[in-house]
């Protein structure tokens, strides 16, 4: 295996790229994703290398360009729609919701919708409520999506692949801040499933739950300051919302008795809701305390640095967290 | 300073008589519908009118239906615009694309997808057009590329564009025949398909069925335009008004409309002036409009026109109309017993086609 | 006190004429709302009584006419929105979360945006799957909406009238299976506060948590199932998801150690997930049993009956959700 | 069938001269436009200016304190388009309403919303106008009538709808200024609310400023029509394009159309040519558009042409326009040290104004 050291953004472009080879049906479409070279520099160079039928650039106008996109699908192309945040998704919700997720079944399984929808998610660096969404759990909520969301350059190029692949709609999940995260990958073509969770790094102590964004902190920021304590903590990512890995999670749970989940979103029906609900149920007699969850708070996102930090989960709302959860308090 | 004329706004119309032309008969036809006649001939003409008349038998038969509870849920009755429906797709390829709204049985019919498929949709039952799942308004047909039925009013719009792109993406001469209402034009979404179907060419046929109502909403109350096809402007789209009542103009529009965009794809918005002869849905009693506009618009109904052409013609006698209409009614009752007969879906059939596999 | 029998639909009507008469400020916009007098008859009789300046029929412009109402409440009216039902808010959806429920926060509190949106939600008969959406988990998410679900016209009647008086954006879910439903309520006027739940039965073996039809379903169909059986349950009917009365559902299940959450909606990322999320935390060693829930079933709703009943709570569900939890299968 | 002049489409477009009329000066100043400076008169045609010194100003700093990071998020600067928010709100009266997208800096200081006051709320101080909370894009205030900078393309374009429906409900004579870019345009929910403002004849004033590009897509890339005021004509709405570069232009435009609307409220489309000269956000260095494009618009810029004729009335020498200009520099030198010393908002602040007690 040779590796190559790629850029998050450049994982997904490689990923997109290389299933545009392999089947003459993809097409990437959405706002500035050609002649800009991508909002994000995700599609950078597509244009020129697939030419406008392939790479197409949209007016501003998500609801049409997303019911365009599973008008293809269903009629046998296989679109990627770029949001150039899922925060415009919001004007193309009645798209996803009543016609990309229930187009199958409603048909009776006459037409799939073989779809991606992607685009960053989340909150950037202070770019205020209306740009911060957190949309998985609205999505994640109906059947017949699929919600991805990968928070490392291998992931992403992997379940990307995939999800292309996937005969169903799929919500790629990306996020901003990550796009310059770099990682050695391999060179060689690969694919992750779609919905197995990833043990990210092992421990005994508790189980960490995250993903996207929240996974790169925990790693990165949480962990050490928790190996400073001497606490050995697993951190177990998802990857995929929908279909969620619960064994996968409850594996790790049943191994350590205790756990916290993070979440960038929102806590009122959040992700984490879901998780901790389905680790009671799966894990109830496994638990030695009552699963802790860490989430954004819950007002709208401010601009101002100082409320912005207090508003998102920070390192140490996750080691406090965790030190509730093992009565360390 | 573009001078744009208001259009004069009255707010309780008592009585909207038909529009449109002359109904058809062999004295008034103009030389185009005269060339018309010659190139379907006798038996596509009697063919559709045949269509017409099963679409009217078997929603009769479905109102029977529901008031007998074998139909359940919303049920939005085709009645009086059978002629745009079976005009219009008469004029299309068997590979162009269809998608519409809710109130889709006629352009189901239309396309030719077995009554008895989608009478037992109507009955719930598995081996309906959707298996079930869609009833009344959810028909869909890979095979007869119907893209559904839908129910969120202008949702189908920017699914019917996707079919356009694919068929512009591709490279075929396929087009995409969008039908939507005079309420659904006021849709955010309408105004965005148009506008990229134009900037990129799309073969995409958007068809107002302008039925003089969104539900209890008299067009005038809800629409700034009176006449439709100035929202053409608004997207450099060509755009033509249509009798819908007339099915010859109906065939006869959208032959030429289609034929030109095989060669050389572009959109087009046409507002077709119809009617609804039942209310908006069947638990509607339509109590909105006078007796007098339902039979201003019944005095030019789309079946009769055609039918007293076919006589004049001598191509459908009397006693030959007649036999088809027991024909039809025929059809109509063996789809109910095909309905009647078929399964409901087995308790499995419920977590299918959540996600394809 | 002078009793009235009432319908659900002309509670919901009352409360509108009431506040109507009260402020002059207060006015009506929904697609035929008035010279139809109602999709649903709701707002019977309203044209008549206050004009079409105050009733206002609307095209089927629901992104539009929301907004239009967030536009009119933030200078100073205070607008009732009537989504025919609330699967047309999904094409409204950007402005409600994007506007209606940030625009107070990111103004820094100059302009409070007091509108109700109102409407049926959940599933009729048979209408299938685009037309039964249960909204209340994609609203819930949202810092800054309010969501209210009656299950009474006594309910209804008093929690819109507060909504109406509340000064924030207010989803208030109706359901169109209950407009029919008739009660006893107080001829004289009487407002009920959000935020409160109620405890519909009383009992103490197991904790029943519904709201809005299931409660309904739960009070007239599995209450009495379950004393056959000798199970004394309480219900327990939240009232208003958000803010939710966390306190009132705690009490009941401190006093029964279990309990059954009920909805009609889906079941990832649901209300119900919240409920329980903050049930375990807030109850964890008073807990027999993990918490049960009953939901919809993971596929968009079909229209045939059979299969529409099979996806949907029914009674039976129900009591073997009790009976798990109180470990009697 | 109604013709509809299919718009010339080009695909790579390397410069877009400025398409409107002659630059101000004197010498050939329209009679309308000698009235319109006589109405004005010194005081206020300076004022006018000033404010247009001001915004410029104030932006050149931002772009500053942007690299110096104290101002983050998305910054969205308005230089280029001075004329027309002076101009267009110039010719309002204080209770009138207005709102705007994220790129809000221009429309807020035409308001006199104090430039402290904004640049405290880009600083994310709790003396800012949105008290920190909404940043460049999200500037609101009560006090003057600025119903917020959005950030959600078009999402504004309803919000100005229900302040019209309010002057429409409470039958006062105010309007609703309601702007938005040609790449907003396209959002469905611009359609959705022009149809309902001609409809009930609301007044409100619907300002496209097209300065030529939707983030990094050319106007004609993204618009399947060239002229936006054919837009009104699928909602009988008025219409009118207006030198957006030009302030007298704007202005007398401006009185025009509101002045009616006071006494017979209606709609109307203003489109208003207009160019940005910096990138989409501070972030885009604008590689899509030439150098000469840019030059091309630069000698015609807002600020010189009114500077020039403030000279040839003899209404500003050139030691007075240097002392506005130092006292403009002063006011957001001023802002700057306001914002710097505001303290940042409280921690509690964070869960104030989620809901309204
Ligand atoms: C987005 C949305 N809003 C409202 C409805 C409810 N509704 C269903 S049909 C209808 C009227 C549509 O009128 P029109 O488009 O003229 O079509 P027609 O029923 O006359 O065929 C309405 C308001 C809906 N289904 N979807
Ligand atoms: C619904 C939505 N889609 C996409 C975006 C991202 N976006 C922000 S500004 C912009 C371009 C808008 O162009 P235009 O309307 O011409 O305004 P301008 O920036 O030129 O003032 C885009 C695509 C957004 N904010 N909202
Ligand atoms: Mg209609
Ligand atoms: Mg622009």
């Amino acid at each position: 295996m040779t590796l190559q050291k790629v850029l998050f953004r450049e994982a997904l472009n490689q990923a997109m790229c290389e299933e545009m080879e392999r089947d003459a049906n993809v097409f990437l479409m959405g706002e500035e994703v050609g002649e800009y070279d991508g909002p994000y520099k995700v599609s950078q160079g597509m244009l020129a290398r697939f030419g406008p039928k392939r790479v197409v650039d949209t007016p501003i106008s998500e609801n049409a360009f997303c019911g365009l996109g599973i008008g293809a699908a269903m009629t046998g192309l296989r679109p990627i729609v770029e949001f150039m945040s899922l925060n415009f998704s919001l004007v193309a919700f009645d798209q996803i919701v009543s016609n990309a997720a229930k187009t199958l079944y409603m048909s009776g399984g006459q037409f799939p919708v073989p779809m991606v929808m992607r685009g960053p998610g989340g909150a950037a660096a202070q770019v205020a409520a209306q740009h911060s969404n957190c949309v998985e759990s609205y999505f994640a909520q109906v059947p017949g999506l699929k919600v991805v969301m990968p928070s490392t350059p291998y992931d992403a190029k992997g379940l990307l692949k995939t999800a292309i692949r996937d005969d169903n709609p799929v919500i790629f999940i990306e996020n901003e801040l990550l796009y310059g995260v770099s990682q050695e990958i391999p060179a060689e073509e690969y694919l992750i499933p779609l919905g197995q969770a990833h043990v990210r790094v092992e421990g005994s102590d508790v189980t960490l739950i995250a993903y996207s964004r929240m996974a790169h902190l925990l790693e990165s920021g949480v962990l050490p300051e928790l190996r400073k304590e001497g606490i050995r903590a697993e951190l177990v990512d998802p990857r995929t919302i929908k279909p969620l890995d619960l064994e996968g999670l409850a594996r790790s749970v049943r191994k350590t008795h205790r756990a916290v989940i993070v979440e960038e979103g929102h806590r009122f029906c959040g992700v984490g809701a879901e998780i901790a609900d389905r680790l009671y149920s799966a894990c109830f007699d496994d638990l030695d305390a009552p699963l802790v969850r860490v989430t954004q708070q819950e007002n709208p996102l401010p601009y101002s640095k100082p409320l912005e930090t207090a508003s998102l989960p920070q390192v140490a709302d996750v080691v406090q967290a965790v030190k509730q959860v093992l009565y360390r308090l | 300073m573009t001078p744009a004329s208001a259009a004069p706004r009255k707010n309780a119309i008592p009585i909207h008589p038909p529009e449109q032309g002359v109904p058809l008969s062999l004295a008034n036809l103009s030389r185009r519908l005269r060339a018309t006649v010659e190139e379907l001939g006798r038996e596509r003409l009697t063919g559709m009118y045949r269509q017409m008349v099963l679409i009217r038998a078997f929603e009769q038969r479905c109102e029977q239906m529901y008031q007998q509870r074998k139909i359940a849920g919303f049920l939005h009755l085709y009645m009086g615009q059978e002629a745009l429906a079976v005009g219009m797709l008469g004029a299309c390829r068997a590979d162009d694309y269809a998608v519409t709204s809710y109130r889709d049985h006629g352009i189901a019919l239309s396309l030719g997808i077995p009554a008895k498929a989608l009478m037992a949709e109507l009955f719930g039952k598995v081996t309906g057009v959707s298996r079930g799942k869609g009833g009344s308004m959810h028909f869909y047909s890979k095979e007869k590329n119907l893209l559904g039925g839908h129910g969120i009013v202008g949702g189908q719009i920017p699914i019917g564009l996707g079919a356009a792109f694919r068929a512009h993406y591709l490279g075929t001469d396929q087009v995409s025949m969008i039908f939507f209402g005079d309420g659904a034009i006021n849709q955010g979404v309408f105004h965005e398909a148009a506008n990229m179907a134009s900037l990129w060419r799309l073969p995409a046929i958007f068809i107002v069925e302008n039925n003089r109502y969104g539900m209890g909403t008299a067009f005038e109350r809800a629409s700034s335009v009176h006449d439709l096809t100035q929202k053409a402007q608004g997207y450099a789209m060509e755009a033509r008004q249509v009798d819908g009542m007339n099915l010859l103009e109906c065939y006869a529009a959208l032959r030429e409309v289609v034929e030109v965009r095989r060669r050389n794809p572009s959109p087009i918005l046409i507002e077709a002036k119809t009617y609804r002869y039942r209310g908006h849905s069947i638990s509607d009693p339509a109590t909105y409009r006078s007796k007098e506009e339902v039979e201003a618009y019944q005095r030019v109904d789309p079946l009769q026109q055609v039918r007293r052409l076919l006589g004049e013609l001598g191509w459908l006698g009397d006693g030959a109309a007649q036999q088809l209409e027991r024909d039809v009614r025929q059809e109509v009752l063996d789809a109910v017993a095909f309905a009647e007969e078929s399964p409901f879906p087995e308790p499995e059939e419920r977590s299918r086609h959540v996600y394809a596999p």
